[in-house]
């Protein structure tokens, strides 16, 4: 038979981090191809996803959080919900899971070389913009000013903490962070990552600025980045849907004609603009 | 040499009475068959007719539900919600031609250990009877 | 024969009122004999309505399929009625929502026909083969006047009808707010004889026929949306966790589906044959309904869809409930 | 392409030979219906039939699939699955045929789907011309007729006493090596014949679908009331879907106990309102307007887009089924004049 790209390849969980507690936690899990060829093969560009299943409960789509310059492993960082992420997250360390991908497209990193940065990320949505994040600090010479916007509902939603730590301690970065409800003990802004942006005004100038998040989020977010003046096309967002295949065949993921599992997940605003259909 | 057949039933029990009925066939040492696995609910009216279904698909020959006797629900009115509907779930099974006898209730007490292993006993023979259960059993892909 | 005239009259009158949504009836299909479900929003709508021996459809299934997307800051949910046009055995399946709670009695306005028997499209398609565009159906008493290519033809009613209207006890809407024309008085009796003939079978026939049945199932759930009263939120089909019965097409799930479904409607099927109708393989669901239904009442005395004041059958018993199967 | 003649009385013995080397399916009764299933006797057939109840991509897209086996848990393993081998669709109708071509560009691409695709390759197709199409068939609202010989290996047409044989590439005159007894090279008047059976069948079709445009059309209705009116009375079940043969949408799922498992494939529809509700809730087609339409974009607009073809042979299985009467021929021709 032909090569198969249903066929998972497996991975061990090497380590579980748990990012948010709480009613919807969020967990990290670092993933080991249990082959090594796969795992040296198995190359990808900040925005990719993959198909990681627990055998006998089903597969899901996330976006792949690690960064590619991070080699030997990948990260997908799940929030439990359904069926699959309740038990991947009852998974422990040495589990095994299956790995497919990667899928779909990626940022334009060569492209924006030279570019200022502003990634406006909301809950989960920080996931993909952490590889890419990573990326670009992993390589920070080819690019500009670096703005980075991340809220959440409370100072216990906000995930990756460590990591943001450490990037507010790089002068190279600027790190804003914020929660939507007043918190004691909280300096930092109080509301939502719309209003955020609205404050901490990015200049457009030379400018690329991505965002990921809650679909009212990215909503409002597009909204103030034509306020300040961007163009749909230095607007950059990725979309999540109910996914099966990955791999644009069982067709539920799509916007138009376009599969958000292969054709994206990555769209700029001028492409989501000029595409129809619900989303 | 063929081997004998023996049946494997699926006992839902109620917590209250006929699970404690069980209990007491253990501890006081009364014989009875070995084949019914039994799942203890809390009442026999949380058994769902998709339990039975669900078992006969994966592989049970028969269904034995266990309930308090009448007007000993510990919740009032369990066991005579559960007695209508495994009636009509009786005759539905026997028009699709699948033998109702496959599936039975009884009503234990948690004091009738002598009774629970006599039931068992019937209904174990009634099902070694009738033979393995193969309508619609579960096609699994592996 | 109804008046369509008056039926108009009534649609136009109700969908004039400020509290009515929208009023949901029958016009006429697309080709050959098919009558399809209309909706009137504004009086000019109401035009297009008919009735005739075509308008098969259960049309109690529309206000339970109302889908209630999740409402924008400041937006009022629209409480409005819905109004109905209904047959007798629609009109039980309105009382056994009402029974059930599922619906509030003044969110509906219903609008009853007298029927006294409409067409089952698969034998009048088979009476009828070829290239029919559009065609005149009407009810003349004891039998269907049919008018095809301008030949008119009087066939026995007894020949098209569906098993349903052989032996319906309930022309007359059993609930209405307005009815059109006059209440017809009809001698049938259901005498569940296509039942009492199957229960003969013998245990091996009976489920050689119905492995023959369930086999020939796609899962596509026709039968289940077409039902008015599945209206659960969440179907147990559709269920994951635990998945009762997987989505798998293979005569195990499709027994467990089949004879689940059969089994919700317990005592709360009331015969509009809906499920049979939209099968596109031809499975009898029929004949597992009428078999529960039989059996309900002769071990409860009950009978769905006749007062909504009742209790379900499932929800309630009686302490002399037949046990003679308890051991 | 080479123009043959095969009695009829020999078609059994044509099917005999097909049976030696291949597994062979065709259309057989069960009960009031038409199925294409395995036959093993000639006999077995009944060719007395417009369409099939349904289609034939069933043969290569299982409704239920296992897509690998696996044991789940710390030790887990994972094993592949074969796919079945040499086939034959016997009588498969012009239009089905169709679909199946249309099928191909949805497994094809970046990733190519194994189990159709090896089907596919294993499989050949003896079509069958529609001689007498019902009042829902509207292929030739595509260019394409009832006795089209381009999506098969072989077609016959029914010509009488005799079937006109349209040879259509290498694999079908593969398949019928070693059988030149049964076919005699066919004439001119033959080719007439075939001709007068095609203008007879072409003039049955009564519907027709206007497709001129619909493309750029449909991009600029996407908002427009007419799909809630279109879409009230679908009661949302899959019948059209799963009867249509160039739908092509599946769910993965997991069947499995402790111990073992298979991933399972199974069709879905996109009637189905679970089809795309999200795990956090949310739902991008929440009501059945969003789902009627986005089957008639599907066929009418995404897959012309991107394949350069409409999904929709014309075989009409979606009217003649529907029970509320939803009627593509109707929304499709409506659409089109539908004001933007």
């Amino acid at each position: 038979m032909k090569e198969n790209p249903y066929q998972p390849w497996l991975a061990t969980i090497e380590d579980v981090r748990e990012e948010v507690g709480g009613k919807r936690p969020i967990k990290t899990f670092k993933l080991k191809f249990q082959d090594k060829n796969v795992q040296n093969n198995f190359t990808f560009l900040p925005g990719q996803c993959a198909m990681v299943s627990l055998l006998g409960m089903g597969e899901c789509f996330f976006a792949i959080s690690s960064s590619p310059t991070k080699k030997g492993y990948i990260e997908v960082s799940v929030m439990k919900l359904g069926k699959v992420t309740t038990a991947l997250h009852e998974s422990e360390t040495g589990d095994v899971v299956g790995v497919r991908g990667p899928y779909g497209n990626y940022f334009d990193v060569e492209g924006w070389k030279g570019k200022n940065l502003v990634f406006i990320g909301g809950g989960i949505g920080q996931a993909p913009l952490r590889s890419l994040i990573n990326y670009i600090v992993d390589n920070r010479k080819n690019y500009g000013k670096l703005d980075v916007i991340y809220g959440a509902r409370s100072s216990k939603d906000l995930s990756y903490k460590q990591e943001f730590d450490e990037l507010e301690k790089r002068k190279d970065v600027n790190v804003h962070l914020s929660i939507d409800v007043e918190e004691d003990g909280w300096k930092k802004f109080v509301g939502f990552v719309p209003d955020n942006l609205l404050k901490v005004k990015p200049s457009p100038n030379n400018s690329i600025a991505i965002t990921c998040g809650p679909p009212i989020m990215i909503k409002f977010v597009i909204q103030n980045l034509e306020k300040l003046g961007y163009t749909e096309d230095q607007i950059f967002t990725t979309l999540e849907m109910r996914m099966k295949c990955g791999i644009g065949k069982c067709g539920r993921c799509n916007i138009g004609n376009l599969y958000v599992c292969k054709d994206g997940p990555v769209f700029s605003y001028k492409q989501l603009k000029n595409i129809y259909g619900e989303r | 040499m063929k081997e004998k057949f023996e049946p494997n039933i699926i006992g839902f029990l109620c917590n209250w009475c006929s699970y404690a009925g069980a209990d007491l066939a253990g501890t006081s040492r009364i014989q009875y068959p070995p084949n019914l696995k039994a799942i203890r609910v809390m009442c026999s009216g949380r058994v769902n007719p998709i339990f039975v279904i669900n078992a006969l698909q994966q592989g049970a020959d028969g269904v034995l539900i266990g309930g308090c006797h009448p007007g000993d629900c510990h919740y009032e009115r369990g066991n005579y919600l559960a007695r209508r509907r495994m009636a009509v779930l009786k005759k539905l099974l026997e028009h699709t031609g699948i033998d109702p006898n496959r599936v039975r209730m009884t009503w234990v007490s948690a004091a009738e250990g002598n009774k629970f292993a006599e039931v068992v006993k019937e209904v174990t023979e009634d099902i070694r009877k009738l033979g393995p259960m193969q309508h619609f059993k579960r096609e699994n892909k592996w | 024969m109804v008046d369509e005239k008056e039926l108009r009259d009534v649609v136009k009158k109700t969908i004039s009122r400020d509290d009515v949504k929208y009023v949901v009836g029958y016009e006429k299909g697309t080709y050959g004999f098919q009558a399809t479900p209309c909706f009137a929003y504004k009086p000019e709508d109401a035009e297009k309505f008919i009735f005739s021996p075509l308008c098969v459809h259960n049309l109690t299934v529309f206000p339970m399929l109302e889908e209630k997307p999740p409402l924008r800051k400041g937006e009022e949910p629209d409480t409005r009625k819905i109004g109905v046009v209904v047959k007798g055995c629609d009109s039980r399946a309105i009382v056994q929502i009402l029974q059930e709670k599922g619906l509030e009695r003044d969110k509906v306005v219903i609008i009853g026909i007298p029927c006294s028997g409409v067409i089952d499209p698969k034998k009048i398609e088979a009476k009828f083969p070829g290239h029919i565009k559009k065609v005149e159906v009407n009810d003349e008493d004891d039998k269907f006047a049919v008018t095809v290519d301008g030949k008119t033809q009087k066939i026995p009613k007894d020949e098209l009808m569906p098993e349903k209207c052989k032996t319906c006890e309930y022309p007359n809407p059993v609930l209405y707010d307005i009815l059109i024309g006059k209440e017809i008085k009809s001698k049938k009796k259901e005498d569940y004889k296509k039942v009492n003939a199957f229960e003969k079978k013998s245990m091996k026939e009976k489920w050689d026929y119905w492995e023959k049945q369930f086999e020939k199932c796609i899962r596509c759930y026709a039968c289940r949306n077409a039902c008015p009263l599945c209206y659960c939120k969440e179907c147990m089909v559709d269920q994951l966790n635990p998945q009762w019965v997987r989505r798998s097409v293979n005569l195990s799930e499709n027994t467990a589906w089949n004879l689940l479904r059969a089994f919700h409607l317990a005592g709360r099927c009331i015969g509009c044959e809906q499920c049979e109708r939209a099968c596109p393989m031809g499975i009898p669901l029929m004949k597992l309904n009428k078999k529960i239904e039989k059996e309900i009442k002769e071990m409860f005395e009950y009978e769905a869809g006749i007062s909504a004041e009742e209790k379900p059958l499932l929800a309630m018993f009686k302490p002399d409930d037949p046990e003679e199967f308890i051991l | 392409m080479d123009k043959m003649i095969l009695l009829k009385d020999d078609l059994s013995k044509f099917i005999t030979e097909l049976l030696k080397k291949n597994k062979v399916f065709a259309p057989i009764q069960s009960d009031d219906t038409i199925l294409f299933d395995q036959i093993t006797r000639p006999s077995e057939m009944n060719l007395d039939f417009c369409k099939s109840e349904i289609p034939p991509k069933n043969l290569l897209f299982h409704q239920t699939e296992t897509l690998f086996k696996f044991t789940p848990g710390t030790k887990a393993k994972i094993e592949s699955v074969d796919v079945d081998e040499k086939k034959v669709i016997f009588g498969i109708r012009p239009c089905d045929a169709k679909s199946i071509a249309i099928l191909d560009h949805a497994f094809k691409g970046d990733y190519e789907d194994p189990y159709f695709l090896s089907r596919r390759d294993n499989t050949a197709l003896v079509g069958l011309s529609c001689n007498k199409p019902e009042i829902n068939c509207f292929c030739t609202s595509f260019d394409d007729s009832p006795a089209s010989s381009k999506y098969v290996d072989i077609l016959l047409t029914d010509i009488g006493d005799k079937y006109y044989v349209e040879m259509n590439n290498e694999k079908g005159k593969q398949l019928t090596e070693g059988m030149s007894n049964l076919f005699k090279h066919a004439k001119e008047s033959d080719a007439k014949k075939k001709k007068e059976v095609e203008k007879k069948a072409v003039d049955m079709i009564s519907r027709h679908q206007k497709t001129n445009g619909i493309v750029e059309k449909l991009d600029k209705i996407f908002e427009n009331p007419f799909w809630k009116e279109v879409a009230f009375k679908c009661v949302g079940c899959g019948t059209c879907t799963y009867l249509c043969p160039t739908c092509h949408c599946f769910d993965i799922q997991d069947e499995s106990t402790l111990t073992k498992g298979a991933r399972v494939r199974v069709w879905d529809t996109c009637m189905n309102p679970e089809y795309t509700l999200q795990a956090s809730g949310y739902n991008p087609r929440p009501a059945r307007t969003n789902r009627v339409k986005n089957r008639i974009y599907h066929k009418y607009n995404y897959y012309p887009k991107n394949f350069d073809v409409i999904a929709c042979v014309g075989c009409g299985r979606c009217i003649d089924l529907c029970p509320v009467n939803i009627d593509i021929i109707d929304v499709v021709t409506r659409a089109g004049e539908v004001k933007a």
